[in-house]
């Protein structure tokens, strides 16, 4: 642990200088400290800066990667994953992470995340899942919980939300993993892990917007959400012990998947190897 | 009051200015509406707001016409209201020569001319309700007991019309905490 | 209805539902969201049915196929949901199905300054889809000509059956003015042909004297295909020039031919004027503020707004090219609609006031290319 | 509060009664935008609302340098320097 | 059984006379199969031919409702979910049936379809599944399988394929059920009872494509492609008795899922309800 | 190379290898699939990377990201892909992130004619995306230059740091002739700017003599930002009109000051000639047909081809319309470059040429029209 | 063999000796492509390809109406009219 | 028997027709590959084709120059091959005053024209390898055989080229039995 806490200070070595701080994000809003826990991750990593992409779609959560002081991009809406796929077969020596909020990833983008699940494509997918479209005024998202409401849910969302890594197990995922902002140093070592495995890795960092959702929902401040999340969720092997019914009212945290195998990165080079050995043969 | 905006005969220009969050959007409806609905006159309000959820650096700006109102925004403002420093500095040089500037005093230091207005806006609001929220409806306050480009009867009105159920009593306090801000004011100034 | 104060984007809301749309679809952008909010709120209170979709695909997709099923539907969305509703925009006009498209266009390119006014889209409008098509484009300059707009663009795309472009600008969409809404009962509100053969006589896309063959809903008995392949008279896909080639003339004769009822435009002063200023959208506001500073420094200045844009008027500024010496066209972009002003007025005669970053062109530069 | 963070906290707590760390800590103002999480959930309590909502250290000699202000401040307002350990930086 | 086979020549009731036959597919192509198979299934039902839409997108199934005598919409390649959610909306008295291809479902399609399954909008979707693009000539397709040949992957496929059923089920589907061309008159009865179900529902009809798939991979002819899925599937009962590894080399066929609950048609109705009760109130 | 026999699309592809390209990612559409087949059986050879993506969206995208991971890179498509595309062809310009879009042009609007030739995507193609921003659009009339073009459109992508549109359309992608193909060392090939400053100077959007910043790939120490806002010269989001308005200054005169290199056109006979066809694409060897046919009667018939139709030789166009009493103007669309021309030309001189049935034009109808 | 499919199959051959159905097989020369499909899966062998590949049906008499082939020719170019069934359209 | 071309000195335009899967694509790609490759004069071949992935109308048209050839596809053929019917019916009337039809006399029974050659390719492929398949090459045999448009060399030589792993012997027997049709044709005009 020692080593560790010098670590955290580091995280200024990080931020870029050039760009305006304080961040543009609400008081409160949890994605500044889901960016604090992918910096520590790739710290403690020890990755050379220079080899470390950020890439991001629209939204709040979009706007991370402004400011980190890696290679950054901010695309456009629900696109990050695509031009992540190409970023990463143009330089397989890099290690691209992807920031989204669940508006970004899973409704627009959704398409993107699937089949970047699919193709096992080895990027590193962190979805801010606030529950809501933050950046545009709180509209519901793919992960309104029901009967929630937002600003274009006056009567209650019927939505029935996406279970956001069923889905991505469903769909090939190699690593899935699920925490909140409360217990943000958990979120760092899942970050840790999930950079750290070949093939596609989705990491869901549960965060809040109070000023948005908490207000249309009547579910107070920054700390009154944050209060929300620590004391409503479980580790993986608490929920294992609840009942189905009980369990559903949780947010689980911990690893939900993690298996072995090749990326796309790795089998192409092999599909390289064979077309440049038929060429010369 | 209203006679700095001879220049521009019938328009009158209110531009209020700070960061997002302040309310000020709000307040210059409620003063546009007010003169609108209530006044009967022509008004038209615009804003401008950073891409930032919240914070960052909000406008709102009033024209207040008798006659039509074709372009919208503020050409030459009659009146400015800065709510933060960087609304000061950013729109003081668009002041007319003898429009009105109005700070609240708690958030601005450096103010540019010696003939502001200067208002503990934020001050006022919480001494008169408990809730710093409410500094817009002071300020309101303060601009319509300083310039009369609206009714009193209108602002009051208006006023209540746009307060959340429940919370008339306490924006009408504050809108009254405006304007005997104004009162006193202008007692200094022909005093 | 009393005065009320209202913003732009309400005021299409209120359009809307005025001239009978009961199902909306969209997916959220800054600076339209509110009709979103707006309708989803209104809309259930009157049967209609709201949606957010996936994306802006769908968005315009599921507003399509709500028309087809006999709903007046509408989507909003802003520059880049405009982009990607492209594709259908295309269908729609193929397969002539009514529907409302709003595009609060803000500043672009790309995400370019989400908070901004801007007209940058205005030749995407007329040609952001692939391949020749026609359609219409309504542009207004006031949150009551945006409520008068909205309802007349649901008119036109019923009674032309063709996907109609309300193009407005976040000053329009954000301002707040004061507006008197008609009653209800006092609008004028058109309902797409229907038609009065049976089923079997019946041919979606047959040639009428008007060339707007009747629309029937799905559901009412007349089985017909829709396909944005080329298709003859039932709508089955077919590649016979013979029946290829009177679509085509057709669905443009259907606009071409009532350009008198599309053509909205608004002149002062134009008579005897050396210049004109020719504008739309917020900025035919900065316009007009300057031709009557103009007039009143004795300037023989005149003003027309375009409300319609697309098609363009072409004779109306045929005509004014004639009789003015300049014709000064200021818009949020880098010169779009002048090019069109150009080809008919000629080059020499135009002079273009632009600005495409975030900022109101202001009275001051109209005014300095009047005097200039 | 059977979970990873809360065992932090009580690792924390217990070590109190042996050699308990103690931390410097340092709040950027201009960063901070007093949303109030480190002055709700300082396990140590360490800080305190001033009249405008805004953090204020009020205990600093309560601090454990338990870190959790330092990795959930959202602004990135607030460093905590290790006194026991002399190679903290910060 | 008699009933059944003299309803069998009612299918010619249900082609459309006008259009141009035979269908535009090649010879031997099980898309008509299915064409088949879904007229009998509505014709079973005894559903009012008025009351039933087919809506497709691109593809060559996507061609599949010009041949048929219902309200018929031929849309854009991906997006026939979104049309056909509009047309449900405005219409929910009618039976909205979606058939797709499984690149116009799965590829550009995959997030309407997801979607779609999430809210559990009540539309009957049928994807014929020949594991390749068919119409643009043999392009892989988000169900190729590993290894495989396409126009596109000369060095064979290295993306691994969605699971469509249970991407189907991850996303919030109603009922999901699988039967190949093969098993014809099974896939009538599993449409058939997709049809019945409020909700969401997916019936993925193996079929082959020997023109493009099958030449480039030398599978053989419609005859052999046929007989392989013959000698491929096994019901989900059978499937039950084997072991993980058998089962993943064979189509499992049968009702994968079906739970009850509310359409999304349903939902929104009651909140009509709610809108016109406080309209009122 | 000896000679070879082979389509359009063929040598679109084997001229993108010529020119560089290492990065293909793309989503079939007839009639541009062959392209993509090709590529995908022969990057791999040369270490470059195929890639199908789900759909058109994310086939730009991912080419854009892997130009900014240092790859040359492309993707083709048609008309509804192209119409998908828009969005992030406005993020491409406003990043400047080389890229080019072949489209191969089939007829529309909406699914159309999927195997039948249009021009009916030119405007499009200028105008496709929201938002004003600047573009380069090449179109090829035979095999041959459709080698030549697609290793000129990189290379102007790379030096201008522009997306660059290659317009095909479905008679030269699927023609067959005979090429022969320069030796891969014979063509000039143009590589991004690449900057010699350290990372701490570099500033990927600063102001440069050429206006065309150098391009450092990510990976290489320069850890930079990239954003579809608008930004300042680090690539950082901004508000501020003196920043903003410098940005669209210099990306509009990166190209407009680069005319002389960027406009390509061949004239033949236009001097003397009373008659000038002006041409682009396929429909320019009907043109060419007959103005030969033309000259054979004894017509003063000139022939002007267009390679480059955007931005548009507005100064060809006027000196040809200066001496010539008349400009033909033959298109596979409804007339939509003519618009142009008519601008230019005056629109009492120009003849339009129409058709979008999904037929080529033919000499005769040219014929007619010049001496009609 | 044990599916649906075949149960049927395996029913109507059961069938055969008590009162064996008949079929009365048409053929539709003009939407028939020739695709082999009846000819490889008529469980009676009722099919025979001509010259040309395309069936012709060789062996009416076998037929045993089991609509395996309505159901499967993908180009609705098969009927069968059941011999035994009065009530049977065709 | 070239004379039929002299309204286009220079142009010799072939259009070949059927249904898809005749190959009929390919072997515009062969003619045109003699004449471009082998022969060296100037060659271009387009084709439509319906959306159709399989069957449908399919039409290859080849033309030949010795001079650039602008415009690609045929303005009046001065050779049509009908493979089908339909092709026959629908694209004789586009054939020269004095230009050449083939038809395949087993698919086309109604020829507008006593002049046409009706040959039985189909059946000659069949009978010469055995595979209807290769009709397409027969047609090549024939075609080339009457006109002599391309040597025989350099047809041979396109055909062995383009012919898929082992079947060139195949192929060029297919090629050889058209030109034996066609020297038979040629005697029975002759003769
Ligand atoms: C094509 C397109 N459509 C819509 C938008 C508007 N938009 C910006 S962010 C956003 C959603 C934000 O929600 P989420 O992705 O959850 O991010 P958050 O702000 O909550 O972090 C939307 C709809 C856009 N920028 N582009
Ligand atoms: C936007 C768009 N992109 C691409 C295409 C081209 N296209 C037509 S059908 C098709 C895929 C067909 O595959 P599938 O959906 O599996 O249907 P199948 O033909 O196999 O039945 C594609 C890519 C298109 N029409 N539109
Ligand atoms: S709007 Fe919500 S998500 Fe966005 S910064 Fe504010 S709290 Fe965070
Ligand atoms: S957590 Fe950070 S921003 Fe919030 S009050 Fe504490 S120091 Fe300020
Ligand atoms: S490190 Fe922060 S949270 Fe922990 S005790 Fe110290 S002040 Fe409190
Ligand atoms: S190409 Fe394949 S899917 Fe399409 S009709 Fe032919 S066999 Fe069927
Ligand atoms: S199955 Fe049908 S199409 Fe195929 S050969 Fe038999 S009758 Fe002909
Ligand atoms: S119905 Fe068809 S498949 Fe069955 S026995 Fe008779 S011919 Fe054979
Ligand atoms: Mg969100
Ligand atoms: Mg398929």
């Amino acid at each position: 642990m020692h080593t560790e806490l010098r670590e955290k200070h580091e995280i200024y070595d990080y931020l870029r200088h050039s760009k305006k701080f304080p961040v543009m994000w609400c008081a409160g809003c949890g994605i500044g400290i889901v960016l604090g826990a992918i910096i520590r991750a790739i710290d403690r990593m020890g990755l050379d800066r220079d080899r470390v992409a950020m890439v991001s779609g629209i939204g709040c959560t979009g706007r991370m990667p402004v400011y980190v002081d890696f290679n950054t991009m901010h695309t456009t809406h629900g696109r990050a994953l695509a031009f992540a796929t190409g970023l990463k077969l143009a330089r397989p020596d890099m290690y691209v992470l992807v920031v989204m909020g669940d508006g970004d990833a899973l409704a627009i983008g959704g398409n993107h995340f699937i089949h970047a699940a699919r193709r096992n494509m080895d990027l590193t997918a962190i979805v801010v899942n606030n529950n809501i479209y933050g950046m545009t005024g709180g509209q519901y998202s793919p992960t309104t919980p029901l009967h929630m409401r937002a600003t274009t849910a006056p009567y209650g969302n019927i939505e029935p939300p996406f279970p956001l890594c069923e889905l991505a197990k469903a769909a090939g995922a190699s690593f899935v993993a699920r925490s909140t902002v409360y217990h943000a140093t958990e979120l760092d070592r899942l970050i840790e892990q999930a950079i750290a495995r070949r093939g596609f890795s989705v990491v869901e960092a549960v965060s809040y917007c109070h000023t948005t959702y908490g207000r249309l929902n009547r579910l107070g401040a920054a700390v009154d959400m944050m209060r929300w999340l620590k004391e409503n969720s479980v580790t993986l092997a608490q929920a294992e012990k609840m009942s189905p019914e009980e369990r559903e009212t949780k947010i689980v945290r911990g690893i939900l998947l993690d298996r072995e195998g090749p990326g796309y990165v790795d089998l192409y080079d092999e599909i390289i190897r064979q077309a440049k050995a038929a060429e010369n043969g | 009051m209203v006679k700095g905006t001879t220049k521009a005969p019938g328009r009158y220009e209110i531009r209020l200015a700070g960061e997002g969050g302040q309310g000020l959007i709000l307040a210059g409806v409620i003063l546009a509406e007010a003169a609108a609905i209530y006044d009967g006159k022509n008004a038209a309000q615009t804003q401008s707001y950073g891409p930032e959820a919240r914070g960052g650096a909000s406008k709102s700006e009033v024209v207040i016409s008798e006659g039509e109102i074709d372009y919208p925004k503020v050409i030459e403002a009659d009146l400015l209201l800065a709510m933060s420093q960087e609304a000061c500095d950013k729109y003081y040089h668009n002041l007319k020569r003898d429009g009105i500037l109005i700070v609240d005093s708690v958030n601005v230091s450096r103010v540019p001319t010696s003939k502001a207005y200067r208002v503990p806006i934020t001050r006022l609001a919480e001494e008169a309700t408990g809730r710093r929220l409410v500094a817009n409806v002071v300020s309101l306050g303060v601009i319509v007991g300083l310039t009369g480009i609206v009714s009193r009867q209108a602002i009051e009105a208006a006023v209540s019309a746009r307060a959340p159920r429940g919370t008339k009593e306490l924006n009408l306090r504050a809108l009254e905490a405006g304007f005997r801000a104004a009162e006193e004011l202008k007692a200094q100034v022909t005093g | 209805m009393t005065a009320q104060f209202m913003q732009g984007n309400t005021a299409c809301a209120e359009g809307a539902l005025v001239a009978g749309c009961r199902f909306f679809a969209g997916y959220p952008i800054t600076p339209s969201s509110e009709i979103a909010e707006i309708l989803s709120y209104r809309l259930p209170a009157l049967g209609g049915k709201f949606i957010q979709m996936e994306d802006e695909i769908a968005s315009l997709a599921a507003v399509i196929g709500a028309s087809v099923g006999g709903m007046k539907a509408m989507t909003a969305t802003s520059g880049p949901g405009f982009s990607l509703m492209q594709e259908n925009i295309g269908y729609a006009a193929m397969t002539e199905i009514p529907c409302v498209i709003v595009n609060v266009q803000r500043t672009g390119p790309s995400t370019g300054l989400p908070t901004s006014p801007a007209q940058g889209d205005v030749m995407q409008s007329r040609w952001g889809t692939h391949g020749d098509h026609p359609i219409i484009v309504l542009s207004p300059s006031s949150v009551m000509e945006t409520f008068r707009l909205t309802v007349t663009a649901f008119n036109f795309s019923e009674k032309y059956r063709t996907p109609v472009i309300l193009l407005m600008d976040e000053v329009v969409a954000h301002m707040r003015e004061k507006v008197d809404l008609p009653a209800p009962e006092q609008v004028e509100v058109v309902d797409r042909i229907q038609t009065n053969v049976p089923p079997e006589w019946y041919f979606p896309y047959e040639e009428t004297a008007s060339d707007v063959p009747p629309l029937v809903s799905f559901g009412q008995g007349f089985r017909y295909h829709i396909t944005g392949l080329f298709h003859d008279v039932r709508g089955f896909p077919t590649e016979r020039l013979d029946e290829i080639q009177p679509w085509l003339k057709r669905v443009f004769a259907k606009i071409n031919n009532n350009l008198s009822d599309i053509l909205m435009y608004e002149e002062e002063d134009t008579r005897g004027a050396r210049t004109v200023v020719l504008a739309y959208g917020s900025t035919a506001r900065s316009a007009r503020h300057a031709v009557r500073l103009a007039r009143a420094r004795r300037h023989k200045a005149g003003f027309c707004k375009l409300l319609t844009i697309w098609p363009f008027p072409e004779e109306a500024v045929e005509r004014l090219a004639h009789t003015a010496k300049r014709i000064v066209v200021p818009e949020m972009n880098l010169g779009q609609l002048a090019l069109e002003v150009e080809r008919v007025a000629g080059r020499h005669k135009v002079r273009r006031v632009n600005r495409a970053d975030g900022e109101m062109i202001t009275p001051q530069q109209i005014l300095e290319a009047i005097e200039g | 509060m059977p979970d990873e963070e809360v065992a932090l906290q009580e690792k924390t707590t217990e070590k109190k009664t042996k050699r308990r760390p103690r931390g410097e800590v340092r709040l950027f103002g201009k960063w901070c935008k007093g949303c109030g999480l480190c002055i709700a959930f300082c396990p140590q309590g360490v800080f305190e609302a001033n009249g405008e909502g805004r953090p204020v250290v009020a205990h600093p000699e309560k601090c454990t340098a338990c870190d959790w202000c330092v990795v959930h401040c959202p602004d990135f307002a607030i460093q905590v320097r290790r006194l026991d350990d002399q190679e903290g930086k910060g």
